[in-house]
């Protein structure tokens, strides 16, 4: 499809935006009145459309997008559930959505009232003590978590501990994150049955140990079984313990990580609550502890008054925190989703969250074993995901799990999430979420029994999948290569002139 | 065999759970369990937790309106507060086209095929601000503009052969922006060395000789916190003198009327980061709202975040996908450039969106409104004593100093003019003791000449009444044409 | 060639108008003229206007300010008047999905092939309103309640073989919807034969005996404006006995829970029609809101407006259209079923989705809670002698008696308590003389407890203040219960 | 796709909707409280669906759909032009979305003063002396017109005028209008240059004439020029002329029909002043008076006294009103879009509408002409439309004005109205609208001209297309047929048996 640019037209100007309400001499005056040398020479080149061509432009665009409203999104670790619509309402009330982060507190008493209600939610869903919901996304609650338990070793001139520990499988965010605290990263193996490798891990510990960062369920879409074990024998040693918060699906309602011994702990309000990945952002990621680390927790936070009167929690509040981690107080708007979100389920909706996610996902795992699909760990249950390995179809075949995935896209069913965690070979990490129903789950085992039958007879089609979707199978080689990254000026400038457009 | 049914079934459905008890029981019998307690056996048991305490759920209806009644007394107030987050115009094209569910549903584009949606936004995002910031290079967003900084004073440092670490950040950026660049380089060995502002012009001092040995940037805010613009060209030629790195840190509004980062001084800035939020988000609080980075393309794979590049599939058609992976946690784990993973995609779809509807002419226009509107409010705040609190240009905000004849202090008088239902600006004692009788006061193109009109009646009443409490206009009348309903 | 353009090029865009000034150039001199003046030569001079009196354009957001402005007196009011379209609740994902550009901004489904999203839709609409009301066929909509019990009336007559005419119409039958069923008959000879209600129980006089020789049929609501349940099933078999076709005018709302008037006495009715806005149209100031109409499959034939059909494609695949259009006006011009073309399509794919996400348990929930409010407003005005005017059962709308020991008329005292943001009714002087002591006061499930106390307290606050000026709670107390911005 | 009937299942029920603060108890109470032989014996049979489920099937159900945000769609005599967004949050402003059509007049100053203004404007561009707002389409203005003519003549015991006359090319609502108001329709012809026949008009009229309707721009695309006389001829008898401003696009601003002489007419808002069609509507269809008329215009309409306080005109302020023609007061919802639509254009705003909407009528006409289609009437100006005929090509190739229209849709452009009016043989008739670019129009030339060589080459590809769209030719003829107009429940009860669901 054309971009913005080639359909734009100079001079072109149809729409009822722009402020248009100053005479040119009062324009004139006014950039007379600023200085000169500083002014722009050379107007922006953005496009010159109609509103119709933009409004038909990004309409048409939006639908080269799979989504969850449109598509079954099984991608693991993401927790593609429903986005209720009702959520997305609540975050856009009128006098929140115009809301000014430094309007005055008496002016902000309501939405102060639900951050603070927000804040004792989570405390009470994670079994910890604090919560600063300013983290912007899943990584910066990472930062501020592993940053807290810093903080607190620093504070205690425990000067010695520069390592994190992380497992082999965790997520990217997490060694990255250790390092952006200035820690030395120390991956522990995981064993054949998806625990982490206890004597790896005492072998690993001592006193330079800063804390463990794990996830549990662990991306390897097992209960962590040892978990107590674990964090005895960090703890032990004197570090801490952070919990990944990404997977708290699987086991919302059925076990908090306040209860097996976590210090701190971020949570993706964009997986478990619910609010929607906007094609790669906004998301919330909220930080809770301990009352070890409670301290140190990022501001601003809520806090609340006799008179149930709400204000922010600052650095006078709060003198051990770690700081401020935004220009204001976080993703307000995605705060107020989770909000709506949590107060719809209520306690016992909440708690069927974890209950049917794991119900769906084992359905799932159990259909497909039955029909002959290799399963990663399975004598395990599965929790809210698991994994499903094409080592044998890639063998036999040729067709890998990418080639499985691309071919799922013309069944109109997005791709579980490929090669992760990295290690099991050719695998998929499968998460339905709760929010899909039986048929669902079961139009996707005839898919993929019938895509593997494809493989079987007719390998070469796989590798050429998908067919259906906008584009074909994409040469990332060349993108690489090429560094393409804005569209050349001369490239559209050229089509203006062509009087004959191009096909779309 | 007998299915242990969860007893809600009956009673609640509102989890947006889909499941009739039949299909309990078909599900639960293919996997070989009699209850969905079976399915929680790896969990030891006193790690179970049976329930929350939160209370039972209301229903949509009930939750809207709930929000609704906590809103409502925070509607309708005239804001003049900006201090980092401005209220723009937002085209109502904007929100409704990116409100779809395929832009608002969708997740990072990683399967490349089933996002060209999503990933050729990104691509013609990429270019929209580029153009505006007179750079090559741009990634898909970061969180904000404050994480942005910190982001690019990484980048500086990863991407110094040298291996400097010290940075020269200037007091008249943003107090929130440096203290979010303190949090998040501090455990990485960099050094903020602060520069002063001049408490006449309110610039950057002028009495910078030679910078350090070991400086590595310059941070140069366009405008500064306090509205002030910087003589960014005198500076980028002084940083490039110095073998300084320039980090520009602008509001992406100013630059349809101002020259662009990448042309400044001789050499152009090399890092430019700012607060996407004027483009198209709502202040909603505080966010969401994105920060974007434009940068040379030479230091390309020193970026953070996600970058979408432009390529063909397997037919010769053009196609989008994410690119220089090789940059990205996912990828990269602990050697990444930054543990960011999701960014703030859904606003800048809205702030393409927005880029598009206004183009050039409507960037242009709304910026040279709110300069006009920023003087003019000023010009009818002078009769009553109040005035800028430094000499040098303003874009469309402004630090006004409340003389000190007043009896009541800034702070005590901006509460007042608040009970009215005017955000008259920032209290400037929070940033700084020296600017106590100080206000940041933003105008844009939103306000009209009533609306200033307001304002400036709601401070002389306040004013009035604290010299002759029988003189003052009644309250009740200044509310109605605050437009506030009585 | 020279061509002369249009002058206002420079100065305004703001008419959605995308030609640049190169391209009307062009397009000149592709067609041979030189201005656009040349297009409008076959315009004798005499009729040319060359300008409006309207004033310059604002731009959007200074319009959406406008409205925002005159619209805000109009927030927040505690609203009990139903009368015809009542306040329900819509969850949010109505409107979001409706207003998605594919179905707010197509047109009518001439071309099945471009319109499949459609026309299924409306096959989806037909199938869910004849399970509501019991009956066989549907179309796919009228204006609104109103005009499509005269389109019932019409149809009635159209399907007499022996040409009768005669409707007996009762006066329990809204007002205005028997004004309009007058209006838009009256020229077709058709005779409207009112039927009294009875002044204890406000249901149809149970006097009536035999029909007249020459009568067609009986229009019989449910429940009836009076929001009182009238005898269905004994007035359907009376009817059919009396060789009468029966038109029912029903609320939706009504149907989730008492008998579908296909199933009214031994025979069901013939023509069933309604207002459709309670399921899922705002209140909207009275519209857009849909007319629906359900009958017979024997009768299909005289049905007025579209119909949807299922079919194949040419590969077999099922398919649907627009059907049975020989009854419509572009077919068959002066001898149309009606003269209606456009209808309330996106009302209808509004109240489609409600209806899916309800489902049957959700209508009826709706249906109780909202029987149960009334019923708890009722008790709840007992104490201050207000009671329900007629003895016959009601739903969720009822005819309350203020008492005549009040000072104020009933009138009188519904505009006191519109002072404090109640609606507490409909005052029934404007549709009867004798009933100048009632109000007509709907209550859903949109009003809570503490909604149902604010009507109390407001009214007994007015009759106190009647009684006793001095002894009444503060107005300003009670306006902040109401939830009004002070 | 399967319909929602077909996707649910008996005791699903997935949202967060429906009332459910009713203990089991209190709902037992209440329905005992109710009459009991009035209740309802079985379940509505309405679809279980999860809230996912509902979202996601209308999100899908919507993209089979043409629309104006999606394609180009020049569709004569509908006026497919850019619906403003604007316009539309305008229609969605808080205090108007929730107003209470019957709420006291004190309550409803800010919606009333709206319409007022709606009505002056209304009056303004239409040159005529009164607006009543409340039609809800087109034909309901045409309705109330023509009763209004006929209400005049009535009231002026003038009972023996039982005709109204209508050229052969109206829109087939004046007809069955005519007909609706117990009027005889008398039909005259159109001349070969698309002009009413005077002699077959002045032959027709007669003591007999109630009236005339018409529209101008005709249905032909053509600007009656006799038109002055046409009312003279009219007037002369003591009929009177209704004119259908349907086509009021093509002349906004350049010519008004009160000045042409024209006694009553409807605009059809949903076209002129851009409010969206929705799939079949809502629209509004205003009406507008002179002097003569004005007394009998339908109400309620809106007054406004020298305070400035406005109020609704009923039957006691305008005793020979025609009456009510709906439940309340029309579509304010519809009306509210067409006030911010006139107050963002402005007075040179609405003038530009008429002014390139017959630019770009003309240019596609000269285009087309020169690309060898054949114009209905070469010689003619177009006004915001034109019709050409597809008789040659079908005399050539077999290929009708249908089978180009289906053909058009693989391109993403909406076909253009087919065979209307029915006087032109295998016709189009097209209107591009003003909101439409060059780029656009260009580009449907192309199009067309290659569509014209498939014709000559493969006419039976045209037979056969679409190809492209969500189904492939319709079969309407079986439809008629076989009168399929619900679901059979047998059909998705069924469905709920099986399994294994059928695929997309
Ligand atoms: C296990 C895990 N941890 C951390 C993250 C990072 O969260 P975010 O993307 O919100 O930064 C993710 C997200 O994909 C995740 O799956
Ligand atoms: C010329 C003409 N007259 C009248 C009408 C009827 O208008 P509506 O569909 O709004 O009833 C139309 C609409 O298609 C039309 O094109």
């Amino acid at each position: 499809m054309k971009t913005i640019f080639e359909k734009s037209r100079s001079g072109r100007r149809a729409g009822a935006q722009g402020a248009g309400s100053l005479s040119k001499t009062e324009s004139k005056n006014t950039v007379n009145s600023l200085p000169a040398h500083l002014l722009r020479k050379d107007p922006v080149l953005l496009p010159e459309a109609s509103e119709l061509q933009v409004v038909r432009h990004y309409t048409q665009l939006s639908r080269r997008n799979f989504s969850i409203d449109t598509n079954f999104y099984p991608l693991g670790s993401c927790t593609m559930k429903y986005n209720p619509r009702g959520a997305h309402r609540a975050a856009m009330t009128s006098g929140w959505v115009d809301w000014h982060p430094l309007s005055p507190e008496e002016s902000s008493q309501g939405a102060l009232q639900t951050l603070f209600e927000l804040q004792e939610a989570l405390a009470e869903v994670t079994g910890m003590q604090a919560v600063s919901l300013t983290p912007m996304a899943g990584a910066q609650g990472e930062f501020a978590g592993v940053a807290m338990i810093r903080a607190y070793h620093e504070s205690r001139n425990d000067h010695q501990r520069q390592e994190i520990i992380v497992p082999a499988a965790a997520h990217g965010t997490n060694p990255a994150t250790a390092v952006m605290c200035g820690y030395k990263v120390r991956e522990i193996p995981i064993n054949a049955s998806g625990d982490v490798d206890i004597d790896a891990l005492r072998a690993a510990v001592g006193p330079n140990t800063a804390g463990l960062m794990m996830t549990n369920p662990s991306t390897c879409g097992v209960f962590e079984r040892q978990v107590a074990e674990i964090a005895q024998i960090v703890h032990e040693v004197g570090g801490l313990l952070y919990y990944d918060g990404a997977n708290l699906n699987a086991i919302l309602g059925q076990a908090r990580p306040g209860d097996m011994g976590f210090d701190v702990l971020h949570l993706n309000l964009h997986k478990t609550f619910a609010t929607p990945h906007g094609g790669g952002g906004p998301g919330a990621g909220p930080v809770a502890a301990n009352h070890r680390l409670a301290p140190f927790l990022p501001i601003p936070r809520v806090g609340c008054d006799n008179n149930k009167s709400y204000f922010w929690l600052t650095e006078k509040d709060a003198p051990q925190t770690i700081g401020r981690l935004s220009t204001f107080q976080g993703n307000f708007g995605v705060l107020a989703r989770a909000f709506a979100y949590i107060q719809i389920l209520g306690s016992e909706g909440l708690r069927q969250v974890g209950e049917f996610a794991t119900l769906n996902a084992n359905y799932l795992m159990a259909r497909l074993e039955k029909a002959g699909f290799q399963l990663a760990f399975p004598n395990r249950r599965a929790t809210h995901e698991f994994i499903i390995s094409f080592e044998q179809e890639e063998k036999k075949w040729g067709v890998t799990a990418m080639d499985f995935a691309k071919r799922l896209l013309d069944f109109g069913i997005h791709a579980p999430t490929t090669y992760f965690p990295l290690l099991v070979p050719e695998c998929w990490l499968i998460e339905p979420t709760e929010t899909e129903s039986k048929e669902e789950l079961d139009h996707f085992v005839e898919i993929l029994i019938q895509i593997r039958q494809e493989a079987e007879q007719d390998a070469a089609l796989l590798k050429k999948a998908p067919f259906t979707t906008s584009v074909r199978r994409v040469d990332e080689v060349k993108a690489a290569r090429e560094m393409i990254l804005t569209q050349p000026l001369a490239e559209w400038m050229l089509g203006e002139l062509s009087s004959v457009p191009s096909p779309n | 065999m007998p299915f242990i049914i969860p007893s809600f079934f009956k009673e609640s459905y509102m989890s947006y759970i889909p499941h009739t008890t039949h299909e309990i029981e078909q599900m639960l019998e293919e996997i070989g369990v009699s209850s969905t307690e079976d399915l929680f056996d790896e969990i030891p048991n006193s790690l179970r937790c049976d329930h929350f305490n939160l209370g039972a759920g209301l229903n949509e209806y009930q939750v809207l309106r709930l929000c609704g009644e906590r809103a409502k007394p925070q509607q309708n107030k005239l804001n003049f507060i900006g201090a980092g987050a401005y209220e723009h115009s937002i085209p109502a094209a904007v929100w409704d086209v990116v409100g779809r569910g395929e832009w608002m549903t969708a997740y990072t584009p990683y399967q490349a095929e089933a996002s060209q949606g999503t990933l050729q936004l990104i691509f013609e995002f990429q270019t929209m601000i580029t153009q505006l910031t007179g750079m090559e290079v741009a990634n898909a967003s970061l969180y904000d503009g404050a994480t942005a900084l910190a982001e690019a004073v990484l980048m500086a440092v990863r991407s110094s052969k040298q291996g400097k670490r010290r940075i020269l950040i200037p007091k008249s950026v943003h107090p929130h922006y440096r203290e979010v660049v303190r949090v998040m380089t501090q455990w990485q060995g960099i050094t903020l060395e602060d520069i002063d502002w001049d408490p006449i012009t309110g610039q950057i001092t002028n009495d910078l000789k030679a910078a350090p040995e070991d400086a590595l940037a310059l941070v140069l805010p366009f405008p500064n916190a306090f509205g002030v613009l910087e003589e960014v060209h005198q500076w980028v030629d002084w940083a490039h003198d110095q073998n300084l790195m320039v980090i520009a840190v602008v509001n992406p509004m100013a630059l349809a009327l101002f020259e662009a980062p990448g042309h400044w001084g001789k050499t152009g800035a090399d890092i430019v980061v700012g607060e996407g939020q004027p483009m198209g988000c709502p202040l909603s609080g505080g966010g969401p709202y994105f920060g974007f980075m434009c940068t040379r393309k030479s230091l390309v794979r020193h970026l953070p975040g996600r970058i979408v590049g432009r390529s063909h599939d397997l037919e010769g058609k053009v196609a989008y996908t994410l690119t220089l992976q090789a940059r990205e946690q996912h990828i990269r784990r602990s050697k990444a450039t930054s543990n960011i993973c999701t960014n703030q995609g859904l606003a800048v779809s809205a702030a393409t969106v927005f880029m598009s509807l206004l183009g050039n002419a409507g960037l242009r226009e709304i910026a040279i409104a709110s300069a006009n509107n920023a003087r003019a409010l000023v010009a009818q705040l002078q009769p009553l004593g109040i005035k800028p609190r430094f000499t040098a240009p303003y874009f469309y905000e402004v630090a006004l100093q409340i003389p000190s004849q007043s009896e009541k202090t800034a702070i005590e008088l901006s509460h007042a003019v608040t009970a009215q239902g005017v955000h008259a600006g920032l209290c400037l004692e929070t940033w700084s003791k020296e600017l106590d009788d100080c206000w940041l006061t933003a105008v844009t193109e939103t306000k009209s000449a009533e609306d200033i009109n307001t304002y400036v009646r709601a401070v002389e009443n306040i004013m009035h009444l604290d010299r002759d409490p029988q003189a003052a206009i009644p309250l009740s009348a200044l509310a109605s044409c605050v437009g506030i309903t009585t």
